[in-house]
């Protein structure tokens, strides 16, 4: 009988990382369902690439690293999903691909790939795809247009979003109600409104999400929508609008609860729920494009670090900062 | 001593132009090289720009940096810097016509450019005449080799798309993560030189 | 805010058999016999009486006596026996108080005396062994600490948000101290839970203080295959490599398996899990990313020292980081003081 | 009242929409050295504050008078870099005579502050801008705030760009000039583009 030497705890809890981004993968892919039946296969093939080149861009990055923290914890695979559900059903396969390699090559593996990222990959991804091409990522098709060409470019009728339109100050033509199913122009996977909360509340029973971040970011997004409509509309009305329309559903489930990218004490966390979502809104009131919710998820990404230490030091726990 | 000189004055011309290139490495003069490095005409301008206000400069002080107090040399850089961007300009304006106009709003701000600001404050005015030309060349090389390598990418990307200087790659945003890579090879660089210099027992 | 991590327990199949006795090893000396005290002994006579019988508290491997005095000293007013086994293999204390309910009220009484504590209570892990105890003994006084890991630090923080200090007494401690009082009988023997994927039917065995393991593992018919034993606790015990170890009253558990847990290490990814799961209010994570540092700052090393080993931040890591090691280094750092 | 309301939305402004500092890249090599040492970010981004101010009063008060001639529009840049040099030797001078203690201890960096891209570019800002001269002011202190504030989310962040899961090459400061790249990239959302 040999014995092998070994430190304590011999057990551990069953959620670890790789559990945790399955869970993520497995909410990702739900999203994935309504758009490939409205649209044939073409989101499914766009995920399927946009995570291939993800993966392959880390595994470049691994070669060179020394300490490889190996590539199972899929956050690569998980950081890929997001992107390509955030850009249009009709957008050319390779915009989702050019971001998920910026996301991972210039947003994720310079700084060590998945706990040292400062920024939320998939929004830095976006983000740059946004200022390069942002005709390619704003146009989406319009609802009707049924199954679309697998590999080709697809010449579709493409249709204003209600961000869009509301971005114009002008009230969108769909009815509230009609938003939930999602029909209605916008990203892959952002419109199915009623499918992201069950997502959300998926992550949230699993704790692989945090629930004060999204609930503190929603309430700053309904009370600055009743507050300043950006149509001639009730508050009732706009807060409904501002939330169904654009990403922010989305990324108040997926981004901005991201753990590694936020921060990681609860009072700092309402604080930084509290600061994105006034962000999203002063980017959807002054900012240049439609879809402000990943610029806004990298600005309070930036601020996380600072949240965390004015918590520790707030609690007089030494958070000043030596001279580097 | 002659062929010491010689050698030494070929370190500080490499590590200004090369190796240790004070835009990538140590941030100085980030701010052209960024914002204006968009396409190749700019950025071949503003080195020319670059080298004829750093060289008159860099002499002067190497000749009477000594003599001003510390406390008052930067406001006296900063003078001198403003003078000799006037024949400067013209020198440019000279050689390529239309140039300074084009140059707008970069071309000015090259008088309070961090790196010619740093070298004649610090090193011009303790270094002898021959180390001072030498770096001062090598920070001109090294400053034309980076602008001109972001300006080439940034044209290159941007020659398809109509309003080329107006979004996308030609923001700084681009110029930052492209420098960035630039620092990580040239630290790359950097440490498979150490590495190498330390195995064959440390000679250059 | 910190309600301990639920774990996936494995205690009902060795609590189904009574507790085996395992016939004595050779060349064990015979149960020592000193002179009980007479009568209803003081505080003192007791606590002479556990130094006599050499009574080991299982859970803190500390002699009685001493600990008895310290607690004197704290000034305690609430002692606890302590019938509640935090890691889900071991079933030992709870064993010990079903066999032995009146021994160890008698011996808790006992401990009291000597500590001066006004009140005592058996603490019980959850309602349905409450029940059990009180069908045996109608008159014992029970309280429930709860199966979440660290079962007796929380209970602990519970009772001492109430005032007063409380403090554990080990269940086979009370229960030798009863013998020792009332039939001057030196502590030999210790239950130990033999549990574990290597062994067939994990069950609880009354096994002779300083008989070698090997004994005991051949008697439960572990697997030869085994790679891994662990006494103490499954999480906060030690690996052990050479079977020939002496058992001794603290060991309390050994736990076979034929395949050692291995789990792949992530980079923190500052969930914040192990803050809330700490019972003693550290911040793990920040002392983890100060202890990677070359040189750590001990001023940011927070509460380090306040960490009483439960290991409960390691294991809920979903990095599989080892967190309590580098608390432990902290609080090293912190005590050595060297200010670099 | 309006005016009070309308100078604080122009330094909002310059903090956040019209930040010349992370939309233009102007700038950083002083927001990096001072983010190194994170006791005097305070100091400096009130120096750099005030000299902005300076700058931009000159700037506005003198772009009227140097752009109608054609020989003073050439010698433009040279006049406000002179100005600027001006003011940053009054105040040395001020400080040195005035509060030699102060000097000594925090002296270092007044140069620095007072002399970068930040602050000669007020004025071009100013003519790009066309702002009325209370409306300038607010702005220039509104890019020391945006001064203040890039260089203390750096200082946070620094310290984590030094670990052993990145790779060798990016660790330090190329990983610095990333983490900058994309924070511009976040702020290009504002402006879309060019701001001038």
């Amino acid at each position: 009988m040999n014995l092998t030497e070994m430190k304590p705890p011999f057990i551990r809890g069953e959620t670890s990382v790789a559990s945790m981004m399955r869970d993520m993968l497995f909410a990702l892919t739900l999203l994935l369902a309504l758009p490939v039946v409205r649209y044939g296969p073409r989101p499914a093939v766009a995920a399927a690439l946009t995570v291939l080149v993800c993966v392959l861009c880390e595994l470049l990055f691994t070669l060179m690293q020394t300490k490889t923290t190996g590539l199972s914890d899929g956050s690569a695979a998980v950081t890929g999903m997001v992107v390509a559900l955030l850009l249009p059903v009709n957008a050319p396969l390779w915009l989702p691909c050019a971001a998920g390699a910026f996301a991972i090559a210039a947003a994720k593996a310079p700084f060590g790939s998945t706990g040292r990222n400062p920024f939320n990959p998939a929004a830095a991804g976006l983000a740059f795809a946004a200022v390069c091409w942002p005709q390619l990522v704003f146009s989406y098709a319009a609802t009707g247009s049924g199954p679309l060409p697998l590999f080709g470019d697809c010449a579709v009728q493409t249709a204003p979003s209600p961000a869009a339109v509301l971005k114009q100050g002008l009230p969108p033509n769909i009815l509230p109600f009609e938003m939930l199913w999602g029909n209605f122009a916008g990203p892959a996977g952002a419109t199915a409104v009623l499918v992201v909360a069950a997502c959300g509340l998926y992550l949230f029973c699993k704790r692989v999400a945090q629930w004060e971040i999204t609930a503190c970011f929603l309430l700053v997004v309904i009370v600055i929508a009743a507050l300043f409509p950006r149509a001639v509309f009730d508050p009732l009305s706009s807060v409904k609008y501002e939330l169904l329309s654009g990403s922010v559903l989305f990324c108040s489930v997926f981004m901005v609860t991201d753990p590694v990218t936020s921060p990681h004490t609860t009072a700092a966390r309402c604080v930084y729920g509290l600061l994105s979502g006034a962000l999203v809104m002063a980017f959807r009131w002054f900012g240049a494009y439609e879809q402000g919710a990943v610029f806004a998820v990298l600005l309070s990404n930036a601020a996380a670090p600072v949240l965390d230490d004015l918590v520790f030091r707030f609690r007089g726990w030494g958070g000043e900062l030596a001279d580097a | 001593m002659r062929r010491g000189l010689k050698k030494k004055i070929r370190i500080i011309f490499l590590n200004s132009a090369f190796f240790r290139n004070p835009v990538p490495v140590a941030a100085l003069s980030i701010y052209p090289v960024i914002a204006a490095g968009y396409s190749l005409q700019n950025a071949v301008e503003l080195s020319l720009l670059f080298l004829f206000l750093s060289v008159p400069v860099g002499f002067l002080f190497c000749l009477i940096g000594e003599m001003i107090p510390l406390w008052v040399r930067p406001a006296a850089v900063l003078a001198a810097s403003a003078v000799f961007y006037l024949p400067a300009a013209r020198l440019l304006e000279s050689m390529i016509p239309g140039a300074v106009a084009a140059l707008g709003m970069f071309g000015p701000l090259m008088i309070c450019n961090s790196l010619i600001l740093s070298r004649a404050n610090v090193y011009a005015p303790s270094h002898i005449g021959w180390a001072v030309a030498a770096d001062t060349l090598g920070c001109a090389v090294g400053f034309a080799l980076v602008i001109c390598l972001t300006g080439a990418v940034r044209g290159l990307w941007l020659s398809g798309s109509v309003r080329a200087a107006e979004g996308g790659v030609s923001l700084p945003f681009f110029g930052l993560i492209f420098v960035g890579f630039l620092a990580a090879f040239l630290q790359w660089v950097n440490r498979r030189r150490t590495l190498r210099t330390g195995k064959r027992g440390g000679r250059p | 805010m910190q309600r301990g991590i639920k774990l996936e327990q494995h205690k009902a199949e060795s609590l189904l058999h009574p507790v085996q006795e395992l016939p004595d090893a050779a060349g064990l000396p015979p149960p020592k016999f000193f002179r009980a005290p007479k009568g209803r002994p003081d505080w003192e006579a007791v606590l002479r009486a556990a130094e006599e019988a050499e009574i080991t508290d299982e859970f803190e491997d500390v002699p009685l006596a001493e600990k008895l005095r310290r607690m004197r000293r704290a000034g305690v007013s609430l002692a606890l026996a302590c019938c509640v086994d935090e890691d889900p293999y071991t079933t030992s204390a709870m064993a010990a108080l079903r066999e032995q309910t009146d021994g160890v009220i008698a011996g808790l009484a006992l401990a009291a005396r000597a500590c001066g504590a006004k009140k005592s209570e058996i603490a019980v892990a959850d309602r349905r062994e409450k029940k059990e105890i009180l069908r045996r003994s109608p008159e014992a006084k029970l309280v429930v600490a709860g199966t979440r890991y660290p079962a007796r630090a929380l209970l602990r923080r519970s009772l001492q948000a109430e005032g007063g200090k409380a403090a554990f007494v080990g269940a086979q401690a009370c229960a030798a101290l009863a013998a020792a009082v009332s039939r001057g009988e030196a502590q030999h023997d210790a239950i130990v839970t033999v549990a574990g994927s290597g062994v067939e039917i994990p069950r609880n065995v009354r096994v002779r203080i300083g008989t070698p393991l090997r004994h005991l593992l051949d008697f439960c018919g572990v697997h030869e295959r085994t790679r891994l034993i662990v006494t103490g606790s499954s999480v906060t015990g030690r690996a052990v490599t050479d079977p020939s170890v002496p058992v001794t009253a603290a060991t309390r558990c050994v736990i076979a398996m034929l395949r050692p847990p291995r789990y792949k290490t992530y980079a923190c990814i500052g969930c914040g899990r192990c803050s809330r799961a700490c019972p003693r209010g550290i911040v793990p994570w920040r002392i983890y990313q100060e202890m990677e540092r070359s040189r750590p700052d001990p001023l940011k090393l927070l509460n380090a020292r306040s960490c009483i080993d439960c290991a409960s931040c390691s294991m809920i890591c979903p990095s599989g980081l080892d967190l309590a090691a580098a608390v432990k280094r902290a609080a090293a750092i912190m005590e050595s003081g060297d200010l670099h | 009242m309006r005016t009070l309301a309308q100078l604080i939305l122009t330094a909002l402004a310059a903090v956040s929409v019209e930040n010349i500092l992370f939309s233009c890249g102007i700038g950083f090599s002083r927001v990096l050295r001072a983010a190194r040492r994170p006791r005097t970010i305070g100091l400096y981004s009130l120096f750099v504050a005030f000299f902005s101010l300076v700058s931009m009063t000159v700037g506005s008060l003198l772009n009227p008078v140097l752009l109608s001639g054609e020989a003073l529009a050439w010698l433009r840049p040279a006049l406000l870099a002179l100005c600027a040099a001006a003011a940053y030797g009054a105040a040395a001078a001020a400080l040195k005579f005035g509060l030699p203690e102060f000097y000594r201890k925090h002296g270092e960096i007044l140069s620095p502050a007072a002399m970068n891209t930040v602050v000669l570019s007020m004025p071009y800002v100013q003519k790009t801008f066309q702002l009325p001269l209370a409306r300038a002011m607010a702005f220039a202190l509104g890019t020391g705030g945006a001064f203040f504030l890039a260089a203390t989310l750096l200082a946070h962040i620094v310290p984590r760009f030094k670990n052993e899961d990145m790779p060798k090459a990016f660790s330090g400061f190329p990983a610095v000039l990333i983490y900058l790249g994309i924070l511009s990239l976040a702020f290009a959302g504002f402006t879309g583009g060019r701001l001038f």
